[in-house]
């Protein structure tokens, strides 16, 4: 049962092994804090669709199954959407377009599909949970090198002093493909040397 | 219950009842029948996609089976068994069919060493063969880069150091992929069984082919006038077998000064193909 | 028959999921609605009192162009000055500024509300440094220095020319329009 | 009029480029950018949805949530509406051109979940386009991510031949080779 937890973290980490949800995770992921907010509403929103996903999986006509997990989904994004804006306004502005593409966000239907509507509630929450850890810890791993690098700041706070003149590249969107990629290529090359 | 819970509740109700109601409709609208038949010979069917059967891939081979009749007994790479139920489904006895295999018809040396240049490029038949017919001195010799071996589907050839690409009998279903991908048109497909081969396609003639291949044919058509059944005629300096009037007796093999040609039972040709 | 009941129940069960997801949405919205009007009217205010300094209390009125703009009363009660929302095209998208001015057709402060220019070069245009040059400004200096002809007194920022501009004309545009509205 | 079109079509060709831009659509993009065919037949794909979505979507919003003030569910309509559409589509083509099917239907179902066609959908009514500007928009959109698909396609077909560090094999070099696509991008900012 465990092992549904850590495998979304490090072997099947959704973003970096299994590239879902690669939309969001380049265009938030400016900066740290944007990167982890972002992680943690996707968390929040997999975690009750992947829990209600297994409990109807039984009844679910094979014809509307696809919009009825999409609603369900949605249901939650939205939720999750309306929160945010009310009560962390600021992330929700920075995070801006991207909440309402949590829905299309493909780790949630990809999970739903693939294990919430196949195994009982325990394991899709726990898998739900292992997924959204990983993605969050990818999201904020991107966002911190490209915050660092990007504004030479971490979570607003300047590392290099002021005469640091930021790479200005990594905040762009060309940084962000540039960033993942090479993120991708360290991890692949860590995995090489380790096995 | 007030109205802004009323309005949202009925307008994506309507919605969902409007479109669950819609798509019901369209999946039995726009049902396509699919024959049970096709799809039980599909899992049949090795689904390598390979073509040999001369049908694209083995989904249309399946149909064509199904709709159009086509002979169950095209596919090349179909094991025994599986062919046999394939019969039954379709209600047809399946004849046997000859096991074939493919065939290099070249056993020289080929390796760098006595490459006419140094190439450098892309380690492919087909992109060395731009260069002046490929490094190798015999414009008629295979270049060893392994474009059959890359073409093949199953995995039945691989690259040998210095000598052609070697041919697995049991892996090899003669779906033809490499005798297409050959530049230098080498391979053949042929029986298995089959004992006598003249392994070289050099159409040139005496002092040229001795100079730059230990094995290769010099058209001295010493094979043909020996051969007891005269089964053997020289077409464009090359020994033509006429597999009907063989039998295997392997003399051409023993007369031959070049050991050009192949006797499997007597492994006669020097390069131990 | 038995497939129209079929097709039915699919319609019917894609309803009732519908139903019970907008019934937990009506709910939120019920519950976070005030929350969020009520922040966009804080930020709002944040936004006239930096624009009007010295302004406390505003009234909504509307200009000539059917503009909104509001009137920023000083604790005393006088008019002190006149605010309004403009929105010049920018580099990545619109940039929505509001620009304050005082009785006498100055520029009493400017406050970028929300922008996607790029960060690092168009984002600037949010800092002090670029948007407090147009204090005190009015009509003829609200130009970019080297850019336009007759001089004007704003400076660019390096690499953000576009970004720059959009601001600038946005600025002139809004103070024209309370000017003839008076 | 005319100068509009122009200005919004090519904007949201080059300018703000669905993928390279405003990063919506790439779980596709890299999925199935391998080969040139696939490419066009996802491009087709995305491009017939794309504009269906986007007029549908409008309309609804139009004509269903703004007069009935509950604008905070559009998300859950514009998605729920893209899903059966596409559903419906993917129905029709299978019945009415099944060798059309077999080429573009498997790319279908993975529209749905294409964050290019709800990001359409959205930024459409942001915008506060009309009609006409939301089909044109869709229209740029939509060939912008086609053509982005291509070309990153064609790259990558060249990409097989070459020699890259094994680590950086597959995902990485794609997402390495978009990103100088997206530098190139760049160049075209500030043009519309």
């Amino acid at each position: 049962m465990l092992n549904e937890l850590t495998k979304g973290i490090f072997r099947e980490n959704p973003l970096l092994r299994l590239l879902l949800g690669t939309c969001p995770s380049l265009a938030v992921t400016s900066s740290l804090e944007n990167g982890f907010g972002m992680g943690a509403a996707t968390t929040f929103v997999l975690l009750c669709s992947n829990a209600m996903i297994s409990l109807l999986k039984g009844i679910v006509p094979s014809k509307v199954r696809i919009p009825v997990f999409i609603v369900i989904i949605a249901t939650f994004v939205t939720i999750t959407d309306l929160s945010m804006s009310a009560y962390v306004p600021d992330l929700h502005k920075n995070l801006g377009l991207f909440i309402p593409l949590i829905v299309v966000n493909c780790i949630i239907l990809g999970r739903a599909e693939a294990f919430a509507s196949k195994n009982g509630i325990v394991p899709s929450l726990l898998d739900g949970l292992g997924m959204g850890i990983g993605f969050t810890m990818a999201l904020s791993l991107i966002g911190s090198i490209r915050e660092i690098l990007g504004a030479g700041t971490l979570m607003g706070a300047s590392l290099f002093g002021p005469s640091y003149q930021p790479f200005l590249m990594f905040v762009l969107p060309a940084g962000a493909f540039l960033t993942l990629g090479l993120t991708m290529g360290v991890m692949n090359w860590m995995e090489k040397r380790k096995a | 219950m007030p109205t802004e819970l009323i309005y949202p509740i009925a307008m994506l109700a309507g919605f969902g009842l409007a479109l669950g109601i819609g798509l019901a409709i369209a999946a039995k609208v726009f049902a396509v029948e699919v024959d049970p038949r096709v799809e039980a010979i599909e899992k049949l069917l090795p689904g390598a996609n390979c073509g040999g059967c001369g049908f694209p891939g083995c989904s249309g081979y399946a149909e064509a089976m199904v709709l159009a009749g086509a002979s169950p007994s095209l596919c090349p790479a179909i094991k025994a068994p599986e062919q046999k139920k394939v019969g039954e489904v379709l209600g047809v006895v399946v004849e046997e069919r000859a096991p074939m295999m493919a065939v290099i018809r070249c056993a020289g040396k080929v390796s760098p060493e006595n490459f006419k240049y140094d190439y450098m490029g892309e380690p492919d038949c087909a992109t060395a063969v731009l260069l002046a017919g490929g490094p190798n001195p015999c414009r008629y010799g295979c270049l060893g880069m392994g474009s059959c071996v890359k073409a093949c589907p199953f995995g039945a050839m691989t690259l040998r150091p210095d000598l052609p690409p070697i041919v697995d009998p049991e892996k090899c279903v003669a779906c033809g992929k490499c005798v297409s991908a050959c530049p230098k048109a080498l391979i053949t497909l042929m029986p298995v069984d089959r004992q006598i081969i003249v392994m070289c396609s050099s159409l040139d003639k005496g002092k040229p082919v001795k100079d730059l291949c230990a094995v290769g044919c010099i058209a001295c058509g010493l094979c043909a006038k020996k051969c007891p059944e005269t089964a053997i005629t020289m077409e464009r300096n090359l020994p033509v077998i006429d597999y009907a009037k063989c039998t295997s007796c392997g003399t051409c093999a023993e007369v031959c000064p070049q050991n050009s040609i192949l006797d499997k039972n007597r492994k006669t040709v020097a390069a131990g193909v | 028959m038995k497939s129209a009941f079929e097709i039915m129940k699919i319609g019917a069960f894609l309803m009732a999921v519908c139903a019970l997801a907008s019934f937990g949405l009506a709910l939120t919205n019920r519950a976070t609605a005030p929350l969020i009007s009520e922040q966009k009217r804080i930020a709002r205010e944040m936004a006239m009192k930096e624009v009007l300094p010295g302004a406390v209390e505003f009234e909504d009125i509307e200009l000539s162009d059917g503009r909104l703009a509001f009137n920023g009363k000083n604790s005393s009660g006088e008019t002190i000055g006149m605010a309004t929302i403009v929105s010049p095209k920018g580099y990545g998208g619109v940039i929505e500024t509001m620009v304050g001015m005082d009785v006498d057709f100055k520029v009493t402060g400017i406050k970028i509300l929300n922008m996607q220019e790029t960060p690092g070069l168009g984002a600037k245009a949010g800092d002090p440094a670029f948007s407090g040059q147009f204090k005190g400004k009015t009509g003829e200096q609200l130009y970019l220095s080297d850019k336009d002809v007759k001089k004007g007194e704003i400076d660019a920022i390096t690499a953000s020319t576009i970004t720059s501009k959009a601001v600038t004309d946005g600025v002139r545009e809004a103070v024209e329009a309370m000017k003839n509205a008076e | 009029m005319m100068n509009d079109i122009v200005v919004l079509v090519i904007g949201a060709i080059f300018v703000n480029n669905f993928v390279l831009a405003r990063f919506l659509g790439i779980c596709p993009f890299v999925g199935v950018s391998k080969r040139v065919g696939d490419a066009v037949g996802m491009g087709m794909a995305v491009i017939f949805v794309m504009i269906l979505a986007s007029v549908a979507s409008w309309l609804t919003f139009f004509y269903v949530l703004t007069p009935l003030k509950i604008e905070y569910m559009t998300t859950i309509a514009f998605i729920l509406i893209i899903a059966s559409l596409v559903q419906f589509v993917e129905n029709v083509i299978k019945k009415m051109a099944p060798a059309l099917y077999k080429s573009l239907g498997i790319y279908l179902p993975l529209i749905t979940t294409n964050c290019a066609v709800l990001g359409i959908a959205l930024l459409n009514v942001q915008n506060g386009y009309t009609l006409t500007q939301t089909v044109l928009h869709a229209v740029g959109a939509s060939v912008g991510f086609t053509m982005a698909l291509v070309l990153l396609a064609g790259i990558r077909e060249r990409l097989e031949r070459a020699d890259i560090p094994p680590s950086l094999k597959g995902a990485p070099i794609t997402f390495i080779t978009s990103g100088l696509l997206a530098i190139a991008f760049m160049g075209f900012i500030g043009m519309v």
